[in-house]
């Protein structure tokens, strides 16, 4: 147990390592996933124009969807990454430890996901003009809910990847899942805006479960995912 | 006594197609085998399933002692496959990659440097992304990330595509080198003459089809400690 | 590998397939007559004999249909996709994949009828196909993780890497079905309105004898329906064994024979 | 130009059977893109509470975003197929009309999309209860803006194509420049649904300046594109 | 009287490196030229540029009379291509790729069989994704395509990677064909063994660096006729 779990953040620091420093130097994160989500929160100024009054409202909403595409994209990235040059046997060859890997993974997309985040509050800060009251709340939620997607985002990439149709399986597969984050997410958020804080922890009690089921069954599950042929 | 390498009846399906439609073999310890066939013969698929990346439909196989369907993990820590693509992080520099296997080997630190000094890499391209290597470049530092893991078994999938001529003289040297020190090497390759001169022992396979249980032909027999 | 085992082994595969070659047995000839019958008789009850309802009339005979085939199909067969789940992790046989595969596909045609006869059934009742209900959109979000774990099995013909992934495709699933659960509970529930329900609670006894009976119809047709369904993969199984047996021996004859 | 012409749409013919027989043979529009875009809609029934009664004036916009994010989905894969083996190469070194392959890869990309957007009315119509009065806009609107989308899709899926970070580069290139289509398919849609289809033919005729001003820029640029080393 | 292949003091720039340095090649009609040289010469990146895939950044050139900056669509349709990526489109059968081909060249019905009559290719194979053939397989469909739409022009980088022996043989038959029928052929290889044999000419290509403006060593100078 001890060397295992020694293993294992060694292992999970190797691949974070890894991971943000390919991250750092192609930069895609910084220079089209953050256009990426901007645009997205334009578009959905477009869409639900007419009336101004609703967009005020709806923005927690269209945070969550914008973080939620974000997540897809950076998530592919991650596993685009590994692909690049031979489908993924790297990983497996290495014979590194599964746990391991799968947070280290994670906590890179993490990294990455919670810097566009603040990126992209202060860009609906600005846009729909929303006050960020209640800010406890808005940042144990964003945490967990990150944390939740992040967990759930990396387990899908790994069951995508490899197969010759991930572009289109990965989405399919992760955007249900995360259904109660989106919820959970949009409803912390409309809570703490609207100061009914009480409302608010419970929504972050439903996004912290969700984050720690998550990643308990990511760690356990991702050994038969590398062990594929 | 066990060999390092052992199938029986191996049988790997790819597709519904039975890439290795049974393969016997026995290596020993120390043997440069090379693996020889025609295209499609299945001598990729067999490197893939020494290396535990290929699973066993049918028959069995140990590597090194451990069983190639329940103790995979086992078995890739302890092999370096090289196939016909690189498996390189092209965003990372020749000496990152590197070091990235070295670290997942636990292998000493200043091994990579010591490697890349090994091969003779340049240092031109160490610090250069490996996107923008050529491809024999890409090829030496790929065999330089199979080289730091100092593996107890060599695949190596047509090692020799696209390395100059001075390049695939360090690489004989480099293996007549591992299994000096204990490795054991399996070769996939057409190129015969080359490959023929490096090797201790031919096997063919045709049409997924491999029967292979000789000895040595030297008569020694290297053996393994089973784990 | 001697010439008459050579010979021998298909004869023999050949024997056990014809046994095999039907996906019934007298077991579940019986059950299917008995499920035939539930199931005639369940939809006589509800669909002629059983009284109209006092407000909705004719269209509470969807009633009888669309609860059973939620319950079959959510709870039954989202339950058997864990327990196959589960057991393929855990065991690695083919054994425990088709099951989850099998009840899979069944539950994913059953939540789809869901959606249908509650859809057709809103519209005279509620006046609308579709409701942001917490059930409704549960069984929508369910419909779609369904789906999603057929895209795996489809995705991908090696049978080991397709058992693994939707093995745990299926366990993340049936375990994000509870929090989704909740999740659209809690959702709605805050401002719960009580116009989502327009049954009399008070039941009549052959509207409530009707209903119970239709439940268990369901149940059983579900299950024969399984057990069919399962033999059917497992055939096909049985089958690509047969076709890799022939593919090995027509690939071996591509060797040319060693002295 | 007789000669030029007939190559062209010879060409085109090429391509696009191409594509069709490689979607065909993989099924990927059918099998993952449609569920995705299903669930899209799910997911924005989640982040605009269904309760506030906006979800159903917000109806053409939301159909909007779902089809462009499909786009990008399906010209994504269309150029995935190309890159799959050796980094677009191939389609340049063919020498075909490069006008022929614009048109052939976005009529393939046009038929997918079209058949996705009958299944996503259909869902919409459903899950949000919209009644389809005022067709004829409905159909015209969305013809011209399927079109115009697609003619800008393929376009600049060919200026992301081969640079490494194609992923990310396409949607932070795209939804820009569809922002009109976007306004326009959301205005015409909403006009029609409320029964005034004067307004509604005015957006049509937006809808359609577009789509016609991409695909002949299209045939005019794809050249230099298909050129680039 | 202008040689098919015709460069001037070349310069192709990647990624800011200057991959060739100034490349002065002049290739006769019928020639078959080895090109030759240690990894990360330039070889690659000298086929790409005559193929109308790389750009000049400076010095000129002209293929088949065509000149490499303006023109470069007019090469492309003259010439075939192999690079070390196959260019295949992977779900379609072997057969359905080279028929793409055929047809994007517009050539005669029935040319594709005929081309995978040629090369041997077995009907098992045709009608499979090319996606699940092996590397030896693939690699001779993608010759299949390049055959199938008789270029003036033949560039070949290393295309005898991954070729069994019987292919390679079945391959240089091809070219010798190709020659004879009024083609040109300019081979990237290090196996010099192989390649020499069939080369009527070696150049070498070192940092970048190219300098053969010989004519053909028999002496006869094939032509083309500027278009
Ligand atoms: C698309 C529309 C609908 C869907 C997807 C749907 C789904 C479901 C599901 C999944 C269940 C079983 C859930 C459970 O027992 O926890 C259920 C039960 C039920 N549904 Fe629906 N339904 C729909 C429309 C309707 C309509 C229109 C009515 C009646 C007006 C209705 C009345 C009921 C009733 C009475 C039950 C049983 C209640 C209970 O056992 O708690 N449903 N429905
Ligand atoms: N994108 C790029 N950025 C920077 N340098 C590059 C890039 N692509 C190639 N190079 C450099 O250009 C040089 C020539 O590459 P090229 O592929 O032509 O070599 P080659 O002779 O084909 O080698 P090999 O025998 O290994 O295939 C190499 O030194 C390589 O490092
Ligand atoms: N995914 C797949 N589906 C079906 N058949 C496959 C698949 N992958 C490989 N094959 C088949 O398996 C056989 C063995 O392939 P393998 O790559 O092992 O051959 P090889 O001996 O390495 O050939 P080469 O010398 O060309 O590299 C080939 O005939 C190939 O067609
Ligand atoms: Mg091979
Ligand atoms: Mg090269």
């Amino acid at each position: 147990m001890d060397r295992g779990g020694l293993l294992m953040w060694r292992d999970a620091l190797l691949v974070a390592g890894k991971d943000l420093r390919i991250e750092f130097r192609s930069k895609i994160a910084l220079n089209q996933i953050a256009p990426f989500a901007l645009v997205v929160l334009l578009l959905f100024a477009f869409a639900l124009d007419p009336d101004r009054g609703f967009l005020g409202e709806a923005t927690p909403g269209l945070f969550w969807i914008t973080v939620l595409l974000s997540t897809l994209l950076v998530v592919q990235r991650s596993y685009a990454v590994e692909a690049a040059d031979s489908g993924r046997d790297s990983l497996r060859l290495t014979g590194l430890d599964p746990a391991g890997v799968f947070l280290g993974k994670a906590a890179a997309v993490f990294v990455v996901l919670a810097l566009l985040e603040v990126g992209l509050a202060a860009g609906v800060r600005l846009m729909y003009d929303t006050s960020l009251r209640g800010w406890p709340v808005l940042v144990v939620a964003s945490l967990a809910a990150t944390t939740g997607l992040v967990a759930a985002g990396t387990m899908y990439g790994a069951l995508a990847a490899g197969l010759r149709a991930r572009e289109t399986l990965l989405p399919l597969l992760f955007l249900p899942v995360v259904a109660p984050v989106m919820i959970g997410g949009t409803r912390a958020f409309a809570a703490a805006l609207d100061g009914s804080s009480g409302e608010g922890w419970r929504w972050c009690g439903l996004l912290i479960t969700f984050a720690v089921a998550y990643v308990a069954l990511g760690m356990l599950l991702f050994e038969p995912l590398l062990e594929d042929s | 006594m066990e060999p390092v390498i052992l199938l029986r009846d191996a049988v790997t399906v790819l597709g519904g197609f039975p890439a290795l439609a049974g393969a016997d073999l026995d290596v020993w310890r120390g043997e440069i085998v090379l693996v020889s066939g025609p295209n499609g013969a299945g001598k990729s698929t067999l490197l893939r399933l020494c290396a535990g990346l290929a699973s066993l439909a049918k028959g069995s196989g140990r590597v090194l002692g451990f069983d190639l369907v329940r103790q995979r993990r086992e078995i890739r820590r302890r092999v370096g496959y090289l196939g016909h693509a690189n498996g390189l992080y092209l965003e990372l520099t020749a000496e990152e990659n590197v070091r990235f296997w070295a670290r997942s080997a636990a292998a000493p630190a200043h091994d990579d440097v010591a490697t890349l000094d090994r091969l003779e890499v340049p240092t031109r391209w160490r610090s250069l992304a490996v996107a923008h290597l050529s491809a024999g470049q890409r090829r030496r530092v790929a065999l330089a990330c199979v080289v730091v893991r100092r593996p107890d078994i060599w695949l190596l999938d047509e090692p020799h595509t696209g390395l100059d001529g001075p390049s695939r003289d360090l690489l004989d040297g480099v293996l007549r080198e591992a299994v000096a020190a204990g490795a054991t090497v399996l070769v996939a390759s057409h190129e015969l003459d080359r490959s023929a001169a490096l090797a201790t022992r031919t096997v063919r396979i045709v049409g997924g089809v491999l029967s292979s249980t000789d000895e040595p032909s030297d008569g020694s027999r290297g053996t393994v400690d089973v784990a | 590998m001697t010439t008459s085992a050579q010979v021998e082994t298909p004869r023999r595969r050949r024997g056990r397939n014809e046994r095999l070659a039907t996906t019934s047995s007298r077991f579940t000839r019986a059950l299917g007559v008995i499920a035939l019958l539930m199931g005639a008789s369940a939809l006589l009850l509800a669909l002629v004999i059983s009284p109209p309802e006092v407000t909705q009339g004719d269209a509470v005979r969807l009633f009888y249909l669309h609860v059973p085939l939620a319950v079959a199909g959510g709870y039954l067969g989202v339950g058997l996709l864990a327990v196959g789940s589960i057991g393929y992790l855990w065991k690695r046989t083919t054994f425990w994949d088709l099951l989850a595969a099998s009840a899979a596909e069944l539950a994913l045609i059953f939540t789809a009828l869901t959606l249908l006869t509650g859809s057709l059934w809103g519209r005279p009742v509620w006046g609308t196909y579709w409701e942001w209900d917490p059930r409704l959109t549960l069984t929508a979000v369910l419909f779609v993780l369904l789906i999603g774990y057929r895209a795996m099995r489809t995705a991908s013909v090696d049978p080991q890497l397709r058992a693994r992934r939707s093995a745990v495709i299926g366990l993340l699933a049936a375990a994000d079905v509870p929090l989704i659960r909740m999740s659209v509970d809690w959702w709605r529930g805050l401002h719960q309105t009580a116009t989502l329900n327009p049954l009399n609670p008070s039941l009549d006894g052959m509207m409530l004898f009707t209903f119970f009976w239709s439940m268990v119809s369901f149940a059983v047709l579900f299950l024969w329906l399984l057990v069919h369904r399962f033999r059917v993969a497992w055939l096909e199984e049985q089958l690509a064994d047969r076709a890799l047996d022939e593919a090995i021996a027509q690939r071996r004859a591509e060797a040319p024979q060693t002295p």
